[in-house]
């Protein structure tokens, strides 16, 4: 299946459904789907076209909306990497479906946006924190965003924390 | 039902190469479950790179996978040329190919000790470092530190090759040549290792796809999966070499491939040494700012596929870098490797699949 | 502020005397022997002893000086025999890989004796004494009573008393009761309770499953070595070690060959079932560095862990006493009568000695290059190839002594 | 600007003063020094570092031990179980969710115990002082004994932190009059920074005790 095939098949079978499909480069493909129907582009991806494995999932946080970037991609055949970006428009709670039951490697990768970016995943098997410490809720935070520290409110501090001269 | 036992095997323990816990439900010998729980050495690079300059998050690039420094430093300087669009020459880019390869060489024999160590096999516990110091004195020799070298600058390399580098390396490849052998030899041909490493910890073609397996642990279950084949970044394109992959997809299989990635890379090196131009101007003045877009650039780390997705915003500090690690993944299998084995299996199983704490916690 | 049971001086002298004190009850029991002589009532069995009675007296007090003359250098032999091994085996592995081993002592008086002691052989009376000086670590939930008792009977003690009964070369031995080495190997088949004594009672997972681990590999173990050793015994009609190492001079079998090359397979069943009973690689599940961290001697703090690591060096060198005088043919060289051997008053012990260590080195050379065997695989080759392997080897050997009884020096057949 | 100050009610934390190592600390008598000075040149000559292995000075650890650096010729030999180990080498930046589990190993030490601090991340957190997960500097945990700068730090620099190990265990319970150092402290072990509040560890802090 070339990468012309995936692209014909993609127009007709979504064509209402995708806001936006290119050829990005030699063997890439850039996708963006709605929060709703991803669902079912990626079943489609998967089942019928073979992009067989998950390779990342990114959370990006554009101050006003978040968006999410899934990278898949198929090794057999004529290899493929697929770029999908879904718009998370509230930045109250986003919600993402979740892939797990899909690609099992999507696992840990939602895990690790709810730790980060907050980003909520809806049905996934066990979805706690990956990387902070677990007491990380309990600390007594100032902003939300130091829940989730990847969020753009969330500044790095410029000087060293604890180099105050030493109280001899 | 003999009842059952939890272990932890906790962050500090020989078996792990790294800090991060296992927890295993046991049925006397045979582990039931086991949850992997990582994040002792979580650093939040990703905010790191986001809020320094994209041309100074290089050093801390390095220190990402600090088995193979390099690797990571050429897949970050690779993905900001990408996105800026930046041509290389290609003197410089034999120079590249001829360093990462040595590190994968580094790399996969740090792996050999780890896991040869794993299986209670002294000496190999020590003697793939000897190897390892030559390599590390050729790379001190180009780049003036062991381990984290910060050498990769855009458009090239900082500094060119110093004389009677090509001799040596050409020399190295060959002395490196007759040691794979020697250790096929030490571990092959002893039976209590096939013993301990055949069909321990399989994994079927469509369980890797899924699972999403990288570099040798998917190439040991039968995906022919080389980014440096299937899209060749530097000169890869114009050097031949095979990709070795097996089908059995058990711990055996991933020593072998790696041992054959060895013999691979000094083949790779002594082709690069000599198809390398003799002249080319290796390094150009980096540009002000990132562009606004986005790239993913993925390369073959010796631990599988490697890459970076960076968004540029008109502006000095890069907007988001996702790192992709190979590692991660790889882990992430742990679990469905470990369901159904015994508990003196969990170590070769951990061990061929060459994780790198650096990478996995970011 | 708690520091484990004993405080301070008391702690540290307490615990010098303890190890020097189960040797020692070894030489008490000979002197009693001595008593025995003199209070003739003792002699209640056969009466007529009472007749010589005066004569005996001399003759006891001086057999009784040479003989406790014999038993310490025997015993000091064995303790410093241990230690050397401890650092022999140090520096060999270092040496496969292609390092150096323990060479560099920062002696404080060095400049005395040359700034650094060339080959290491301080470091482990260094490793001994400092192990001595560390705290003394009970677990709070282990079962106190077996945690500290259980384990010095059980692993301590046994391979000491049994420093009486190993013969060293020619006829020097302490002891050579006509049960020989069945004393060793019942004493032996102690070890795996007291192991599993300590993995049970040190509360920890690992240890738990080390225990475990230990008790079923050592039990399943001593069948093929019993089977193996039990071929010699049909062919020497005798146990004690100084008799069967006799038999393999000159004389008896042909061109003096020990039995290694009479009996090869016992010999192999003999040499693989000693690994597994020493816990040597590739039979080193309990203390498998890798899963179970240092197995049943998980929690073993200071003194504990020295004393378990110096019985494993002494169980080791108990069995290559044994095996030495099985099948290497003791203090006998093959082309060489034995009387020449034993006029010269202390070659047979040299002998003997370089045998020891040769042995000693092949088990060296084993764990250096093998890797760890996993559980359920070493109990399939205990039970599945070894056993079978040594009831072979018996028919074996009865049908070669039936048929050519001259191989092993019987002449009137 | 999150400060940290509000992330402060993980308790209280104070620096921990080694406790004595030997049980004869400062003796004066006869029996007591000579049994020092044969404690002290016991442990010297066999140092036993806990197998920890954090990050990349770990490599550098493994190196250190390999072939070419031997470090097994002055008797340092990395074991598995912190029971049987007297140095717990440090070799690697300590995250919060790490601290408290680096306590505990620390905690399952026999007593004449030292830390061996390698890096610049068990120093001060290093190039990754940033990170809000980060504990900078390991001495914020555990009593730090030797600090080797260097990120990796070679091999030689290594022996270098074995070697001022050794002298510091050489001069451990034996009472000196006059200062150990008569010339200007080294870089190696200079005063811990001023301690991090994120660390929740056990309550009862040493005032308590005396």
């Amino acid at each position: 299946m070339s990468l012309e095939s995936h692209l014909q098949s993609l127009k007709e079978k979504y064509s209402s459904k995708l806001i936006l499909l290119e050829k990005t480069e030699k063997n890439r493909l850039k996708l963006q789907v709605t929060q709703e129907n991803l669902l079912e582009v990626m079943q489609c991806l998967k089942y019928e076209m073979g992009f067989s494995s998950l390779e990342s999932i990114a959370g990006l946080d554009w101050e006003t909306y978040f968006e999410v970037v899934y990278h898949i991609d198929r090794w057999d055949g004529d290899p493929t990497l697929l770029q999908v970006h879904v718009r998370l428009d509230d930045r109250e709670n986003p919600m993402v479906p979740s892939l797990t039951s899909i690609w099992a490697s999507a696992n840990w990768h939602e895990r690790e946006l709810w730790d980060l970016y907050g980003i909520s995943v809806k049905d996934h098997p066990n979805l706690k924190r990956l990387l902070l410490p677990d007491e990380w809720d309990e600390f007594k935070h100032k902003h939300i965003s130091e829940l989730y520290p990847m969020r753009k409110e969330y500044k790095l501090p410029e000087k060293p924390y604890s180099f105050k001269p030493h109280p001899k | 039902m003999s009842e059952q036992m939890f272990i932890h095997l906790g962050p500090q323990h020989p078996v792990n190469h790294g800090l991060w816990t296992l927890k295993i439900k046991s049925e006397g010998e045979r582990v039931v479950d086991s949850e992997i729980m990582i994040g002792y050495i979580f650093r939040m690079i990703e905010k790191i790179a986001e809020s320094r300059p994209y041309d100074t998050f290089q050093p801390i690039a390095d220190r990402l996978c600090y088995v193979s420094a390099m690797a990571w430093e050429a897949s970050y300087i690779l993905t900001i040329e990408k996105l800026l669009g930046i041509e290389v020459s290609r003197r410089a880019q034999y120079m590249r190919v001829i360093l990462l390869e040595f590190q994968r060489i580094a790399s996969h024999l740090t792996w050999l000790s780890a896991y040869a160590g794993d299986l209670g096999v002294l000496t190999m516990l020590v003697i793939p470092y000897r190897e390892r110091e030559y390599i590390l004195d050729i790379l001190e020799h180009v780049t003036g530190s062991r381990m984290m070298y910060n050498f990769f600058r855009l458009g090239g390399l900082r500094s060119d090759f110093p004389q009677g580098f090509i001799e040596d390396a050409k020399a190295l490849t060959f002395y490196l040549d007759e040691r794979i052998r020697e250790y096929k030899a030490m571990l092959d041909d002893s039976k209590v290792f096939r013993l301990r490493s055949k069909d321990v910890g399989i994994l079927g073609k469509e369980d890797a796809l899924d699972l999403g397996a990288t570099g040798p642990v998917l190439r040991a279950s039968g995906v022919q999966a080389d980014l440096r084949k299937i899209e060749p970044y530097l000169v890869y394109d114009e050097i031949d070499f095979k990709i070795p992959f097996q089908k059995a997809g058990d711990c055996y299989a991933r020593f072998q491939i790696r041992m054959e990635e060895i013999m691979q890379s000094t083949h790779i090196i002594r082709q690069a040494l000599a198809g390398m131009p003799s002249e080319g101007e290796i390094m150009i003045k980096a540009p002000r700012q990132l562009p606004k877009g986005d790239v993913y650039f993925r390369t073959e780390d010796p631990r599988g596929e490697a890459g970076f997705y960076i968004v540029g915003n008109e502006n000095r500090n890069p907007y988001r870098v996702k790192i992709k690690s190979p590692a991660y993944s790889n882990l992430s299998i742990g679990s469905h490797l470990l369901r159904g084995a015994k508990i003196a299996d969990i170590p070769p199983i951990i061990a061929s699949l060459d994780l790198c704490m650096g990478e996995i916690d970011r | 502020m708690g520091y484990g049971i004993y405080d301070g001086l008391a702690d540290f002298l307490l615990k010098l005397a303890s190890l020097i004190l189960s040797p020692l009850v070894v030489f008490f029991v000979n002197i009693i022997g001595f008593f025995q002589d003199l209070i003739p009532i003792l002699h209640f069995v056969n009466p007529e002893d009472f007749l010589s009675y005066e004569i005996e007296f001399q003759d006891s007090l001086k057999s009784t000086l040479i003989d406790s003359l014999e038993m310490t250098t025997i015993l000091l032999f064995l303790i410093v025999n241990t230690i050397m091994l401890i650092w022999f085996e140090r520096k060999l592995v270092a040496r496969m890989m292609n390092r150096r081993g323990p060479t560099f002592i920062d002696f404080n008086y060095g400049h005395l004796f040359g700034r650094t002691w060339k080959f290491g052989l301080l470091q482990n009376i260094a490793e001994f004494l400092k192990f001595f000086s560390k705290e003394d670590i009970v677990p709070e939930k282990a079962d106190k009573f077996t945690f500290n008792v259980g384990y010095f009977v059980f692993i301590v003690v046994p391979p000491f008393v049994l420093g009486a009964i190993l013969p060293l070369g020619g006829d020097t031995i302490i002891a050579d009761p006509e049960v020989g080495f069945l004393l060793i190997f019942a004493l032996f088949s102690l070890v795996p309770v007291g192991v599993l004594i300590t993995g049970w009672s040190s509360n920890n997972k690992y240890s738990l499953i080390g225990g475990f681990r230990a008790a079923a590999q050592m039990i399943s173990y001593e069948i093929p070595l019993i089977f193996s050793v039990g071929s010699i015994v049909i062919v020497t009609h005798s146990f004690s070690l100084v008799e069967i190492a006799q038999k393999q001079s000159l004389g008896s079998t042909p061109f003096g060959l020990p039995y290694m090359f009479l009996i090869p397979i016992g010999f192999i069943v003999f040499m693989v079932s000693l690994a597994a009973e020493t816990e040597r690689i590739p039979f080193d599940i309990p203390e498998a560095e890798a899963e179970l961290v240092m197995g049943w001697r998980t929690e073993l703090t200071g003194f504990r862990y020295m004393m378990a690591m110096a019985t494993e060096y002494f169980i080791l060198l108990i069995g290559a006493f044994v095996g030495v005088s099985l099948f290497w043919g003791g203090s006998n060289l093959p082309l060489i009568s034995p009387e020449i051997i034993m006029n010269i008053p202390l070659l047979p012990n040299i002998i003997f000695v370089i045998k020891l260590w040769l042995f000693i080195f092949l088990f060296i050379w084993v764990r250096a290059a093998l890797p760890r065997v996993r559980i359920d695989q070493l109990l399939d080759i205990g039970w599945k190839r070894l056993i079978p392997l040594a009831i072979l080897n018996i028919i074996f050997v009865i049908f070669l002594f039936i048929n050519y009884p001259g191989l092993f020096g019987v002449i009137n057949g | 600007m999150a400060s940290l100050d509000e992330l402060n009610q993980l308790g209280e934390l104070e620096i921990y003063e080694p406790m004595p190592n030997v049980v004869l600390a400062n003796a004066r008598n006869f029996v007591g020094v000579i049994l020092n000075w044969m404690r002290n040149w016991a442990q010297r000559c066999s140092i036993y570092p806990v197998y920890i292995g954090m990050k990349c000075c770990a490599i550098e650890m493994a190196a250190t031990m390999a072939s070419r650096y031997d470090t097994e010729r002055i008797g340092v030999l990395a074991r598995a179980s912190p029971r049987h180990c007297d140095v717990l080498w440090i070799n690697g930046p300590v995250t919060i969710k790490f601290a408290s589990r680096l306590r505990d190993v620390y905690d399952q030490m026999p007593h004449p115990k030292w830390v061996f601090a390698t890096g610049e991340c068990a120093i001060s957190g290093g190039p990754f002082w940033q990170s809000p997960t980060i504990v900078e500097g390991v001495d914020q945990v555990i009593p730090v004994d030797v600090f080797v700068p260097g990120c990796p730090p070679r091999p030689e620099a290594m022996w270098a932190g074995i070697f001022r190990l050794q002298e510091k265990i050489k001069a451990d319970g034996i009472f000196v009059p006059e200062p150990l150092l008569p010339e200007p402290r080294e870089f190696y072990d200079r005063d811990p920074p001023f301690h991090d509040y994120r660390i929740k560890l056990k309550k009862e802090s040493k005032k308590e005790e005396k």
